[in-house]
């Protein structure tokens, strides 16, 4: 296929998705990683702190060593790397979890928009139109705020990126859908007696794939974001769970006494995103061509 | 254009009420009590009864929001000790935190979140257009290179992770800056825009990288129309077909970007208000979260909808005034 | 006065050819037409006489009077643009820039080239705007170019083409874009802004009726080499490249009439189909229309863009639902139609094709509703018939050239076996020896199974080839029907009358006669402003 | 920059910021002369902001630090550093209040020479209506002794429903208030420190807005105000140093700013730059970033006051519900412990320190030092088993409620430190993150309370009473909620002693039977007490006189200096 053949010229498109990869296998082994450093993630180690200085890891570079192979969190003394890599889990599982959402609800809404009355139609638009004018961020913080805290987390978190960012896709899915449903096949189709539900199956969902992807890619950072600015301000998963945002909440009061407590998880963070938005601009280009010369 | 603007003015009002009915079932729902809050240690059952009376909070969440209406479109009254104190419409109520007029909370902060919005999106613009011509006019030179490469970078890195490192170095490591604090423009404005410009980079970062690429795009695919081409062959110097033409084209969808991007910013600007401990709308709402105070949360919330409706609005009235072609529908 | 000479021009992008070795001469006050169809290199030619290719290696030489055109440096060649050699465009929407105002645009470039005054070159621009016959000029030079319609616009692209005295106007395709009617004035505009300017017309089309009768010489071009060049009379009348012989019996040929006299098969009667539109009048795009298709017939339908004539055809397949009036089948309402009895087959084989499933897949479609287990063998079976492989069976529409997509279309429409073929402009994006074998195809398909058609087209010499009956259509009426050689010999109607006399025609004598004509017969040049 | 925001209000914020027995000033104070440190502006940078300036809705300790510069009250603390700042002072009385009937009635004579910030006099009765309308329920917020204090006070509604007022407060003529207690309380001339002491004039009170520009009786008076932003002082005209020997009130100007961040704070503290020089806070503790270069002899050693606020981090059992019922199982909670994270996870050893006892070590509250589940500092993990097998238990679950946020200590932070401790002894904990909004009100209502919860108890005032009454006596327990007696606590005993010790007006007598009698319940394993609390506060290079006085572990802005 063409597609694939430009994505492997894509050397961009290559690095992003190689760092990708690895990323989401760091997340889906967290457990098996930090079996192998022969540390998890809640394991205190006072005696690896400076409790005068406020509990400081003793040691250079935060702690770094063979046994702890990123060093330790400042205050608690747990082993950094486990705390990382369990982080992984959470801000990508609630980024692609929020991703799915949103195109599954986002298409759903899009295409009974696009294909469905006059009046579904101006019912839906209206709605989505409501969703894209919500604050999506100040919405956020209070719903997550308010929701009782032994509600999951992690699902929660995702829950509400995803009531709040469907908009988009619903959007760019009901365009797509009514410019296709006008063309000229899609008539033919019918001609032949074709039922409603079949042309939006055989001739409307091949055609909406490529526009829907290569949105989600770019939704997938976007939402990463989110994840972590939520926890950042604390209204995110709950600290016992680490997160990179949440991490670097924390952090912040110590980019001085122990910058490894910030460059860890805040590089991974950018490496990370980096890494989707390079993915989703070669599959943009990829995909379409044409569009990605006017996105661009 | 009046009915347009009716139209548009029926549809805001439409958004607001839900939101506002929204975030009010949901504190209705929600265990917390703001009454526990403002009655303070060692409250007993008896005197929170009496506090829950007096902040009007013992009453049912339909008739609170029903006061709320009313107030919000008529005024209303509070009791206040001695005396009632009336709350002009469009009244948002009173803090239950402070007891200040929401209206006068938000009408505190806003100047704080405008200033940090409006300097953001100013810088945004000119870095993010002047990168984008470079890049659209060297494309796919190293020029063009460099600029698309900060762009996917730009988009890569979340607002408080630029802030924390600019505080790292500007503030701490170098001390060339101070760290932030707001200035009124009208007090003194270098100090304003001294203490601005670390929230204000923080803030642009992503809204630069957008609108890079989109001015590159745009010139690219202007450059790419027939008019370009009946220009050159009427003899018109380069220069001067694309900053007149080229830029014009691709200019036209950065207006309606920005408009929606200011609200967009300004309502965003929380985590920068919050990482930078400027006083604006952002951090008011964040203390109001967590003490429950749902008239600021409301108010909050109903600004943050109106300004992004407003901006809908200008968008599309400012596209009708920069492209001639458009009409509004 | 200059001369145009080209000698052994070259053009190339990168390994591919597009011009070879091409030589023509342009007096001073002349005209010349070039003929070809599309990669022919005839559109890169005009481009470099202009040195508007970016891309391109260019050898040979342009000479244009005392000035060797190959060797200008930029800054030369604004002088020489604009100035001393004039472009018309093809599409006179995207030729202009949709920002500023026609009147404005045109001054911009007087005023480059002349370094008169804001105030002169105003005056040069409503001045210029009146010789193209934009009426009320000095109104209508402060519109911006969407407010004009596309012949206007076209007036508009001469008008600024005329505004620095050109010696030269080179027209590329300069009414392929437009009805036949505005067609036929833009060409008598240029005719005329010749004989009173005494500038050099170089007229590009693929049309050898819109160069016949506006061009002294002609060249005619295929594969980017000049088959053949001389005398316009002399070239069309007795063509000496096989070539040309091939382009001129490519164009369609009037027919025998065939009187069929069948039962009613598509009744339309007191048609209408309004669409409705916000605070405003609705387009009445298709107006009070009773016609019947017999049973066995092709039935053309004449229109120019705008008559309505797209929707009058998805009405006869039940897509649209009139907003008054019935359509019946054999007597039952076209709603309630079975399978797939009434089929159609579109403008653009692209776009009617769905370009994410095989063209194999496209034909099987209605076999498999109708219940075939496996299409495969009949599938191919059509490709066979419509002279496709079966190999094409697996391919994507992309992968295949204009032609061979509308051969596609056409298998498409006739899997389900239908008894009705509603044909919405089949072949008007396709190049005239393509066209031809489309409607020769279609021609055979009707007689080998007994089709009723509906031919849709703009175009009256396709119609009078394949058409039994025409019906004529204007602001979604029916001005005019009757039996195609009656109404070609003897149109009723003044519309249809200024149709035929529009229509170009390959013989020059034929269409100096039509010039004649459609002076005489005046047609205001068009007011209308605007679609959207 | 850490959290959302402090959740903390006035009265709270306060609170923490408490007072100090035998915290030492690192900074040189023996140069300072208090007649010439007039002038300059003071820059505050807090990070929470005061959200009521109401002096019925402030909940202070000792008048709190920035409302002490505003309002006066009957008595005050008397500011020095160290163990004898623990002790009140007369303010707007001449003395400390004569008592009578056995401590049931307190008398007070006001000085001579007491003005409003508009000079009109201060009178006894603006010191009953202010204490009046700190019973409004329009004005909540304010300590809640005095409703149960005095006599049929406690269904008082304010003077706006209930305009006779109180009864049991007496202004026989303009110089002399007279409170009727209902029971012996021998702390009284503590309480009259409070704020809601502080003296309101009727003819000025607007209710709810009252606040936006109260009267001050103090050296200083409001020039603009925002709640939780801004809040600029000036010299009040009216009050003078020679009435009022505890205040210095050297600055001429004192300038409020809230709403930022902690680190932001301690940042501009320790760079000083431009007026960050002349800047202080009383709410920002010193963070990491600046624990790291204290104690070397660098510049900032001398930009630093180190005192105590008598607070205790404890874990609570509720002793009616299994398994916390079975003493044992409290007692191997009690050895599993790890002290050590805990105070990490305050923030270090500088800020907090390991404790067994539920009083914290200042003596002024009585402390008396006990051990009973002796496990180290890291705890002992084999005791607590061992513990376990002696109650039967195996295999032990529980959960462990904490607020949602680690502002208050309460956090998830100290939690998980808890909660690792207890896996080394097997026990299994599961955590329950409550919203730190509603977390009192969670644990404060028997029928909600969790089993186990993470607790901070902080001194109203420096006595052992405030501290254990309402945690130890059995007739405070609170159905209805806003209980603190979280054990469920109530042994005749117990309450008859706390009674005796309420009737002693000899402070000495009282703190050592308030230390005997935290000895005594702590054999019981009610609570576990964690940690106490330790305050460092930095100040700007130019601040003199910056030294924590005894009561509330940090500087006094009445007695800082910029000049």
């Amino acid at each position: 296929m063409t597609v694939l053949r430009r994505l492997r010229g894509d050397r961009g498109f290559l690095a992003g998705a190689v760092v990708a990869l690895l990323m989401v296998l760091v997340a889906v082994a967290a457990p098996l990683l930090a079996a192998a450093a022969g540390q998890d993630y809640t394991t205190y180690h006072d005696n690896l702190l400076d409790s005068a200085r406020g509990g400081v890891p003793l040691g250079r570079f935060g702690g770094l060593g063979a046994e702890h192979w990123l060093g330790v969190e400042p205050a608690t003394g747990r082993d950094l790397f486990a705390r990382v890599v369990y982080g992984a889990r959470v801000s990508l599982g609630v980024a692609v979890g929020a991703t799915l959402l949103q195109v599954l609800f986002g298409v759903l809404v899009g295409t009974a928009a696009g294909l469905g009355g006059r009046w579904a139609d101006a019912a839906l638009t209206r709605v989505v139109d409501l969703v894209l004018a919500v604050p999506s961020l100040v919405l956020a913080i209070s719903l997550l705020a308010i929701v009782p805290t032994d509600w999951p987390r992690p699902l929660l978190l995702a829950a509400v990126i995803a009531i709040l960012g469907w908009g988009g896709t619903a959007r760019i899915t009901r365009g797509e859908t009514l410019s296709l449903r006008t063309r000229d096949y899609v008539a033919a189709a019918r001609l032949s007696g074709a039922g409603r539900f079949r042309i939006a199956r055989r001739e409307i969902a091949p055609g909406l794939a490529a526009p829907v992807l290569t949105y989600a890619a770019l939704l997938l950072p976007t939402n990463m974001i989110s994840e972590a600015g939520l926890s950042f301000l604390g209204v995110g998963v709950r600290p016992p769970t680490p997160s990179w945002g949440q991490m670097l909440s924390t952090a912040t009061t110590w980019f001085r006494a122990d910058p490894m407590y910030v460059l860890v998880p805040g590089g991974l963070l950018f490496l990370t995103l980096l890494a989707f938005v390079l993915v989703a601009n070669g599959l943009r280009r990829a995909l379409d061509p044409r569009q990605s010369e006017v996105l661009r | 254009m009046i009915g347009y603007l009716v139209r548009r003015l029926g549809g805001a009002v439409l958004v607001l009420f839900g939101l506002s009915l929204l975030l009010y079932g949901l504190f209705y729902l929600a265990p917390s009590d703001p009454a526990i809050l403002t009655c303070g240690k060692g409250c007993t059952p008896d005197r929170l009864a009496e506090v829950r009376h007096a902040m009007g909070v013992d009453e049912p969440a339909a008739t609170q929001y029903a006061h709320f209406v009313r107030g919000l479109v008529g005024g209303r009254d509070y009791p206040a000790g001695p005396a009632t104190r009336h709350c002009p419409a469009p009244c948002l109520g009173y803090s239950f935190e402070t007891d200040q007029p929401v209206t006068r909370l938000l009408l505190d902060r806003l100047p704080v979140s405008a200033s940090l919005a409006l300097g953001a999106e100013v810088l945004a613009l000119t870095a993010g257009i002047g990168a984008g011509v470079l890049s659209g006019l060297h494309r796919y030179r190293w020029l063009d290179r460099i600029v698309n490469g900060l762009v996917l970078a730009g988009y890569a890195v979340p607002v408080f992770l630029v802030g924390l490192l600019l505080l790292l170095l500007f503030c701490v490591q170098l001390q060339w800056l101070p760290f932030p604090s707001y200035v009124p423009l009208t007090t003194d404005p270098l100090a304003w825009a001294q203490n601005l410009l670390l929230p204000w980079v923080a803030l642009a970062v992503i809204q630069t990288a957008a609108y890079a690429r989109l001015t590159r795009a745009g010139i690219q695919e202007t450059l790419a129309e027939e008019h370009i081409r009946t220009a050159r062959a009427y003899g018109l110097p380069e220069r001067r077909i694309i900053w007149r033409r080229a830029l014009r084209g691709a200019l036209l969808p950065l207006v309606t970007l920005t408009a929606i991007d200011l609200a967009a910013v300004m309502t965003s600007a929380v985590l920068t208000e919050t990482m930078f401990g400027l006083p604006g709308v952002g951090q008011l709402l964040v203390g109001a979260v967590n003490q429950i105070d749902l008239p600021v949360v409301v108010g909050v919330t109903l600004l943050a909808g109106l300004l992004i409706v407003a901006a809908n609005t200008v968008a599309d009235l400012l596209y009708r005034a920069v492209d001639p072609r458009v009409e509004l529908r | 006065m200059s001369t145009l000479t080209v000698e052994d021009l070259r053009i190339r992008f990168g390994d591919t050819v597009a011009v070879d070795g091409l030589s023509f001469a342009l007096p001073a006050g002349g005209t010349l037409g070039i003929v070809g169809e599309s990669g022919s290199g005839k559109s890169a030619t005009a481009l470099a006489l202009l040195g508007l290719h970016t891309s391109a290696t260019i050898e040979g030489r342009i000479g244009f009077g005392d000035l060797d055109l190959t060797g200008l440096d930029d800054k030369r060649w604004r002088r020489v643009r604009g100035a001393r050699i004039a472009m018309v465009f093809q599409e006179p929407l995207t030729a202009l820039s949709p920002f500023h105002t026609i009147g404005d645009q045109i001054a911009e470039v007087y005023r480059l080239h002349t370094g008169a005054s804001r105030k002169a070159a105003r005056q040069r621009a409503v001045e210029v705007l009146r010789q193209v016959h934009i009426p009320d000029p000095a109104r209508r030079a402060s519109n911006y170019p969407h407010q004009f319609s596309g012949g206007m616009r076209q007036r508009a692209l001469i008008a600024m083409a005329l505004a620095c005295r050109p010696q030269l106007i080179v027209a590329d395709e300069p009414t392929t874009a437009l009805d036949v009617t505005v067609q036929a004035q833009i060409l008598d505009l240029l005719d005329e802004v010749r004989e009173t300017t005494g500038t050099a017309l170089l007229l590009i089309s693929h049309d050898l009726g819109v160069v016949a009768g506006s061009t002294d010489r002609v060249v005619v071009m295929r594969r980017g080499i000049a088959v053949e060049q001389g005398e316009t009379a002399a070239v069309l009348g007795a063509p000496a490249d096989a070539y040309t012989r091939e382009l001129l019996q490519a164009a369609p040929h009037p027919t025998p009439p065939r009187q069929i006299a069948g039962e009613p098969l598509l009744r339309l009667c007191g048609v209408r189909k309004h669409f409705k539109q916000r605070r405003r009048e609705p387009v009445k795009a298709v107006d009070d229309v009773s016609v019947d298709v017999r049973s066995g017939e092709t039935l053309g339908i004449v229109g120019e863009s705008g008559t309505g004539k797209t929707t009058l055809a998805r009405l006869m397949t039940g897509l649209l639902t009139p907003s008054a009036g019935t359509i019946t089948l054999d007597g039952v309402d076209i709603a309630r139609r079975r399978g797939g009895s009434v089929q159609m087959v579109f403008q653009d084989p692209l776009s009617s094709l769905n370009p994410r499933r095989t063209i194999g897949e496209s034909i099987a479609d209605p076999l498999r509703l109708s219940g075939v287990r496996d299409p495969r063998p009949r599938v191919e079976d059509l490709l066979e018939r419509v002279g496709l492989a079966h190999r094409e069976y697996d391919r994507y529409p992309h992968q295949l050239s204009g032609g061979m997509r509308q051969r596609v279309g056409i298998a498409r429409a006739l899997a389900p076996h239908p008894r009705l073929i509603i044909c919405d402009e089949p072949v008007s994006s396709l190049d005239v020896t393509t066209q031809a074998q489309v409607l020769a195809l279609l021609e055979d398909l009707r007689e080998e199974l007994g089709l009723t058609m509906v031919f849709v087209s703009h175009d009256l010499a396709v119609l009078r080839q394949i058409a039994d009956r025409v019906a004529v259509l204007a602001d979604g009426r029916i001005v005019e029907i009757g039996d195609t050689a009656q109404v070609y010999a003897a149109p009723q109607h003044p519309y249809t009358k200024e149709l035929l006399a529009a229509v170009p025609v390959a013989d020059p004598a034929e269409a100096r006669r039509l010039r004649a004509l459609r002076r005489s017969l005046d047609p205001q040049p068009e007011t209308t402003s605007p679609q959207r | 920059m850490r959290r959302i925001a402090p959740v903390v209000m006035a009265g709270t914020l306060l609170l923490a910021a408490g007072c100090d027995g035998s915290g030492g000033a690192t900074s040189s104070s023996a140069a300072f002369d208090p007649a010439t440190c007039q002038g300059g502006t003071l820059a505050v940078l807090n990070q929470g902001g005061i959200s009521h300036l109401d002096p019925a809705r402030l909940y202070t300790s000792g008048g709190g630090n920035i409302p002490s510069l505003l309002f006066r009250t009957l008595t005050t603390r008397n500011r020095q550093p160290g163990e004898a700042g623990a002790k009140p002072a007369p303010d707007l009385a001449t003395d400390l209040g004569t008592p009578s009937d056995g401590a049931r009635t307190w008398t007070y004579k006001l000085r001579d020479g007491i003005f409003f910030e508009d000079g009109t006099p201060i009178t006894s009765a603006d010191i009953k209506y202010g204490i009046e309308r700190s019973f409004a329920p329009e004005l909540p917020g304010g300590a809640p002794y005095l409703r149960d204090w005095l006599q049929d006070a406690a269904d008082y509604q304010g003077p706006y429903k209930q305009p006779e007022g109180i009864k049991a407060i007496e202004t026989p003529d303009d110089k002399t208030i007279v409170f009727k207690l209902r029971k012996p309380e021998g702390d009284f001339p503590y309480l009259a420190t409070a704020t809601q002491f502080a003296p309101v004039p009727k003819a000025k009170d607007k209710g709810v807005g009252y606040e936006a520009h109260p009267i001050s009786s103090g050296p200083y008076m409001v020039e603009s105000y925002q709640p939780k932003k801004s809040l600029a002082l000036v010299r009040n005209p009216h009050w003078s140093g020679k009435i009022d020997s505890l205040r210095y009130a050297c600055p001429d100007r004192i300038e409020v700013t809230s709403g930022l961040d902690a680190a932001v704070i301690n940042q501009r503290l320790v760079s000083g730059a431009g007026p960050d020089a002349d800047a202080v806070t009383t709410d920002a503790v010193v963070g990491p970033e600046q624990l790291a270069q204290l104690g070397n002899g660098g510049p900032l050693d001398k930009q630093v006051a180190r005192g105590e606020f008598p607070a205790t981090y404890y874990l609570a059992f509720n002793t009616k519900k299994a398994p916390f019922d079975n003493e044992k199982v409290r007692e191997a909670i009690s050895y599993a412990v790890n002290r050590t994270s805990v105070v990490n996870a305050l923030g270090g050893s500088t800020v907090a320190g390991p404790s067994t006892t539920f009083l914290p070590p200042q003596k002024t509250l009585g402390h008396q030092p006990y051990d009973y589940f002796p496990a180290g500092d890291n705890g002992d993990p084999a005791k607590a088993k061992q513990a376990l097998a002696d109650a039967g238990v195996t295999n032990l679950t529980i959960e462990l409620a904490h607020e949602n946020d680690d502002s208050q200590g309460l956090g998830p932070k100290v939690a998980a430190a808890v909660q690792e401790a207890l896996k080394q002894a097997g026990i299994t904990v599961k955590l329950t993150a409550i919203d730190a909004a509603t977390y009192r009100d969670v644990t404060g209502k028997p029928a909600t309370q969790p089993g186990l919860s993470l607790q901070y108890w902080g001194a109203d005032w420096p006595s052992g009473g405030p501290f254990l009454i309402p945690i130890f006596d059995g007739r405070q327990i609170i159905k209805a909620g806003g209980n603190f007696n979280l054990a469920q606590y109530d042994d005749p005993a117990v309450n008859a002693e706390i009674d005796a010790i309420n009737a002693l007006t000899d402070q000495s007598q009282a703190q050592a039977r308030w230390g005997a009698l935290d000895a005594k319940i702590g054999k019981l394993a009610l609570t576990v007490p964690l940690a106490y609390e330790k305050d460092v506060y930095l100040f700007g290079k130019n601040v003199k006189n910056a030294v924590p006085d005894g009561w509330r572990g940090t500087y006094d802005l009445a007695r800082i200096s910029v000049k």
